[in-house]
């Protein structure tokens, strides 16, 4: 025994296995590397990426009551909805909606609050900006989505 | 910055130039192995070590001050940015404590997948551990091994709830997402390609004469100083007490579990790297038998949509992969909690740096810092 | 399961801990941390939580303190209260009698407050040591 | 002047030989050109080999398949702020670069790349060799010690005691080939045109000459020259994740490159100079199992042959691109590169161009592969502790080497002492 772990050692037959391993690894269609622009990533359906507001796709009207539930679920406090009753339909209708994408950590609560299924955190991940100031989203914003700039020509 | 001289008590009364024999050298924050912004101050004689001192706070948020100000729900998805390579621990830790002031108890279906969600979290956390460790050591392919299985965990996380890294797997009461159409046969698929890959790791670094060489007898910590530096997890299993919260006192379902805690014997950095690889089989092993036996029910309990505990604390710790990660909850049955404590695993066994590094070289510290497995975001909190 | 606590007077607390660590064999601290009541007239709650590996049993030890009021470190009998004490001693500016090394361990040193005090609110920063290190106006 | 051209070549000798200082700086600029367009390669096979032995793809968009990518990182060097620290020694910190690429360079004069493809032949050429790469170690220390700063003084410390300590056991691995080379002429020489020739005229390259003693011999140098040369496993010296960067932490720019075109030069000499100690310099494989003009001629298309291979790996990789707009100016390029190395295989099936070339071919192929081993050894082995480099160097590499040069000298001597012996005994 002693014998053998000692030929092993002389021999290199330890760091041997190691090359062995890295050298079988070398073939192309090992390499895990996605890239990027010309390979999207696989987004699976309960990823929780840019927010969207629905709207109902028959009338086209906001889904948003207005009932505040996913400002006050928010940690961040990020979310801010004001909105007034609506005298003709005695609904309550959006007056401004803004969602801080800049502080958002993509957790969750507000779509969990939400009772209508307005708001929506969709599989859409290209969030990054150039500046802070388009961090801030508006209604058109939030129901228009992602529109991620391509770089492609 | 505001220099501070007094960091390290130098001698410096008769420095000249030739009986200058002790240097200081500043490690970090910005750093290639610190794993992250931990900035060691090394005294050396040399290249030997004769003293360190840790200067922490870098990444420091005051998450327990924004604990106070958040409502528990709304605090949860906080934790995972903690220790922010296991988020799914941080979050069950968290979760239990709060159930535990609640009085309530997650359904056993929710159990289940927690303990699944939960040893996936610490086979992802052990390979980010043992990827960076060898790449301190000088190893760079494993790194990359590492990531790619990794990759696969985080998937069924992205899959399962939506987020692959700051996961908010869990709610208070038991889980939110129910389990996704696919997932077992996801965890099994894992579990059956994860073994060899493992075992490919091992052909890499467990037998290497150099992996043993810089590895054993480097860092050694004794059981005494331990339990006496208040060190868990790996490092306190690779020295040799058998104590995992998971057996000592089971929560969630792990009593239902058939599984070993590995420990080691001489407390070396290559104790604590075999005792990582085992508790990543071992995790296998849970995972495939609660995937097995993954019951059918609720996955929440009957929490109420505001949760108000009655007044009182409590302290509940679970065994996160990088230690024991206790959450000191104390109630004024408002909405918010008055006071959270955490008690992280890696600011404790931080502080186990300057006992094991004393007399070893400046690439030994680098070595050690990776077998304590540190995440800064987790120290600094 | 592990919720018992015993409430402890301060001027006692330093025997009862060591009590603990030597005949009741709580040979491992956990945590060492506290907890603000502003209201009240001892300030301060000091929890130590311990644990025996011999009887697989957690135990609170809780003392209150008038802020102000120093405590004996309990570094003596367990190494591992150096840095935790030192983190009680910077969020709440609770000083330790014959701790080897008090100074502020998460905070920038230098700064001014104890963050984990009710009375510092949570947007609150020592402006002065922003402006003087970071050569800023503020830090948020 | 191609009479001119002609005539030289015809001679047969080196130009440091021959006296003639035109062809001698001219072979002296061709040597450097090549070196430089060596570390480029190197630079971008480097990267690719370690991405895919580590399952990346490695640079992918600087050109196709990021072949532009050397030439890309050269400019970025080029025009990137200089920087001296305020605390440098700016005379030593600027002459440091200067004296690493210097030594690295100067090595090459007398490398043999074929028996008349060398600016030199010294007759004390190993030994040349040998000092002026060892004088590399000065460059380090210099740029160590002028930074001012602890990372690259602990650097440049590591440095030099590794060579040192490394230096030895070459020397002696060195002996025991050069003793080899005494075997049937009675004298050993030190040319490193000389010692090629000895193994040409012994019909075996010195690896297999007293197996395993050759082997041993050709191991542990191997072992050393990657010490030498500061690589994995043995780049304590710039040890990423302990010292940042090593003593080259607080260098930028142009001069940094400096540092990393005098490393992969380094490298490329050692190899010369394992190759042409133990692998028979620029001699094509079994020239004498596989003798005859046969063979010859089958061994003269091989050259040609891998230039075709290269030209249609970039064919295949032309097809294989993706086939949109953007990736059009790509496809064209890699097309047109494979279509320049479809070239220089038709040229290098010229006969007269393939007798010439053939030495310089078969010296490259060799030293290619001690290249890749270099870069698989990186992509597989942790890093040796300081202590632990040393006591590999002392405790086991020079008893080795010494124990096969004593071993080596009395096989060689097996002859005269078993007549002495017989002489004696009767």
């Amino acid at each position: 025994m002693k014998l053998t772990s000692l030929v092993r050692k002389i021999l290199l037959v330890d760091l041997v296995k190691g090359l062995k391993v890295t050298f079988h690894y070398q073939p192309p269609s090992e390499a895990i590397t996605e890239q990027y622009p010309l390979e999207r990533p696989v987004i699976f359906e309960r990823f929780r990426g840019q927010p969207r507001l629905n709207s109902n796709p028959d009338t086209g009207e906001s889904l948003c009551i207005v009932c505040n539930l996913c400002a006050l679920a928010c940690p961040e406090q990020l979310i801010v909805v004001k909105g007034e009753r609506n005298p003709a339909t005695k609904r309550k209708e959006v007056v401004s909606w803004t969602y801080d994408l800049s502080r958002c950590m993509f957790c969750g609560l507000c779509e969990e609050a939400c009772s209508t299924d307005a708001l929506e955190l969709t599989q859409d991940y290209e969030m990054a900006l150039y500046s802070r100031e388009g961090m801030v989203l508006d209604q058109a914003a939030l129901e228009r989505g992602q529109e991620p700039e391509r770089y492609a020509k | 910055m505001s220099e501070r001289t007094d960091y390290l008590d130098l001698d410096t009364k008769d420095e000249t130039f030739l009986d200058a024999t002790e240097l200081v050298l500043n490690m970090g924050p910005q750093h290639p192995s610190t794993h992250g912004v931990l900035r060691v101050i090394l005294k050396l004689d040399g290249e030997k070590v004769l003293g360190t001192e840790c200067v922490i706070g870098y990444l420091h948020r005051g998450v327990e001050k924004i604990a106070e100000n958040r409502t528990y729900a709304m605090f949860n998805p906080y934790v995972d940015r903690m220790d922010y390579v296991a988020a799914v621990s941080n979050g069950l830790g968290y979760c239990e404590a709060v159930e535990k002031l609640l009085n309530v108890e997650a359904p056993p279906r929710a159990q289940y997948l927690r303990v699944i969600l939960t040893e996936l979290c610490r086979i992802a956390s052990h390979q980010v551990w043992l990827g960076t460790h060898a790449l301190d050591i000088g190893a760079i392919t494993p790194l990359f091994y590492c990531f790619r299985d990794r990759e696969e965990v985080l998937k069924i996380f992205e899959k399962y709830c939506g987020a692959r890294l700051t996961t908010h797997a869990f709610r208070i009461g038991g889980c939110i997402y129910e389990a996704y159409e696919g997932f077992e046969q996801d965890c099994k698929k894992f579990c059956d390609a994860f073994l060899p890959k493992l075992d490919e790791y091992e052909e890499l670094l467990t037998t290497n004469r150099i992996w043993g060489e810089r590895t054993k007898g480097v860092g050694i910590l004794n059981p005494e100083d331990c339990i006496a530096l208040g060190v868990t997890g790996p490092v306190l299993r690779a020295s040799g007490v058998k104590w995992d919260l998971r057996k000592a006192q089971p929560y969630e379902s792990y009593k239902d579990f058939d599984f070993e805690i590995p420990t080691g014997l001489n407390g070396d950095t290559y104790d604590r790297y075999l005792v990582r690889i085992e508790e990543m089989r071992q995790a296998v092993r849970i995972i495939r038998q609660a995937v097995d036996g993954l019951p059918q029910g609720p996955i929440m309990a009957k929490v109420p949509k505001v949760i108000k505990p009655p007044v009182g604390e409590v302290y509940h710790s679970i065994e996160a992969p990088k230690g024991e990660l206790g959450y000191f909850i104390v109630s004024d049955a408002s909405t918010q909690p008055y006071r959270v404590r955490v008690r992280p695993p890696s600011f404790v066994n931080l502080q186990a740096l300057d006992k094991m590094v004393r007399g070893l070289l400046v690439a030994d510290v680098v070595a050690v810092i990776g077998t304590l497995d540190i995440v800064l975001g987790e120290v600094d909190r | 399961m592990g919720q018992n606590y015993l409430v402890v007077d301060s001027s006692i607390a330093y025997e009862i801990l060591l009590r603990m660590r030597q005949d009741e064999l709580f040979d491992y601290c956990v945590d060492i941390t506290a907890v603000h009541h502003p209201k009240r007239e001892a300030q301060f709650d000091i929890v130590y939580i311990l644990y025996s590996f011999h009887h697989n049993q957690r135990v609170r030890v809780k003392t209150q303190i008038k802020d102000g009021e120093r405590l004996r470190t309990a570094v003596e009998i367990w190494e591992t209260a150096n840095w935790l004490e030192r983190e009680v001693f910077d969020m709440f500016g609770i000083e330790f009698d014959g701790h080897p090394d008090l100074k502020r361990i998460l905070m920038p040193d230098g700064w001014k407050g104890h963050p984990l005090r009710k009375d510092y609110p949570i947007l609150q920063q020592d402006q002065e040591w922003v402006h003087i290190n970071l050569g800023i106006e503020s830090g948020q | 002047m191609i009479e001119y051209i002609k005539g030289y070549l015809s001679t047969g000798t080196t130009p440091g030989e021959a006296g003639n200082l035109f062809w001698a700086t001219i072979y002296i600029l061709l040597v450097i050109v090549g070196v430089s367009v060596a570390v480029l390669c190197m630079n971008w096979l480097e990267r690719k080999i370690l991405a895919h032995m580590q399952i990346r793809l490695g640079p992918m968009r600087v050109g196709p398949h990021g072949l532009l990518q050397p030439f890309a990182d050269a400019l970025k060097l080029l025009i990137k702020e200089d920087i001296i620290p305020q605390d440098a020694d700016k005379l030593v910190f600027w002459s440091a670069p200067v004296v690493v690429t210097m030594t690295a360079f100067t090595t090459f004069l007398v490398v043999p790349f074929g028996r008349t493809h060398a600016v030199t032949d010294m007759n004390i050429g190993v030994l040349f060799m040998l000092g002026v790469s060892s004088l590399g170690v000065l460059g380090i220390i210099m740029a160590g010690w002028s930074s001012n700063s602890h990372y690259p003084l602990m650097g440049s410390l590591r440095s030099s005691a590794q060579m040192v300590s490394y230096e030895i056991a070459m020397g002696l691995a060195i002996v025991s080939a050069v003793l080899m080379t005494s075997l049937q002429t009675g004298t050993g020489t030190l040319s490193m045109i000389g010692i090629v020739e000895a193994q040409a005229s012994q019909h075996t390259w010195f690896i297999f000459k007293f197996f395993p003693l050759g082997f041993l011999a050709f191991a542990v140098f191997a072992i050393a020259m990657v010490a030498e040369t500061n690589r994995a496993p043995f780049d304590l010296p710039e040890a990423e994740s302990e010292l940042v960067a090593g003593f080259h932490t607080e260098y930028s720019g142009f001069r940094w490159s400096l540092f990393f075109l005098a490393e992969y030069s380094a490298m490329l000499a050692v190899s010369s100079i394992a190759v042409t100690l133990w692998l028979g310099g620029w001699m094509r494989p079994f020239p004498s199992l596989l003798g005859g003009p046969a063979w010859d001629m089958a061994f003269s298309f091989l050259p040609a042959l891998t230039f075709f291979v290269l030209a249609a790996g970039c064919f295949l990789g032309t097809i294989r691109m993706p086939k949109i707009p953007q990736f059009r100016v790509q496809t064209i390029g890699l097309g047109t590169f494979g279509a320049l190395l479809g070239l220089v295989g038709l040229v290098l099936l010229v006969p007269a161009v393939s007798v010439r070339v053939q030495d310089i071919y078969w010296f490259v192929v060799k030293v290619a592969f001690f290249m890749y081993l270099y870069i698989w050894y990186r992509g597989t082995f942790p890093r040796y502790r300081f202590d632990q480099l040393m006591k590999v160097g002392w405790k086991v590499l020079l008893p080795t080497g010494l124990g096969v040069l004593i071993a080596t000298a009395l096989w060689g001597l097996m002859p005269q002492l078993s007549a002495a012996i017989t002489g004696v005994l009767q």
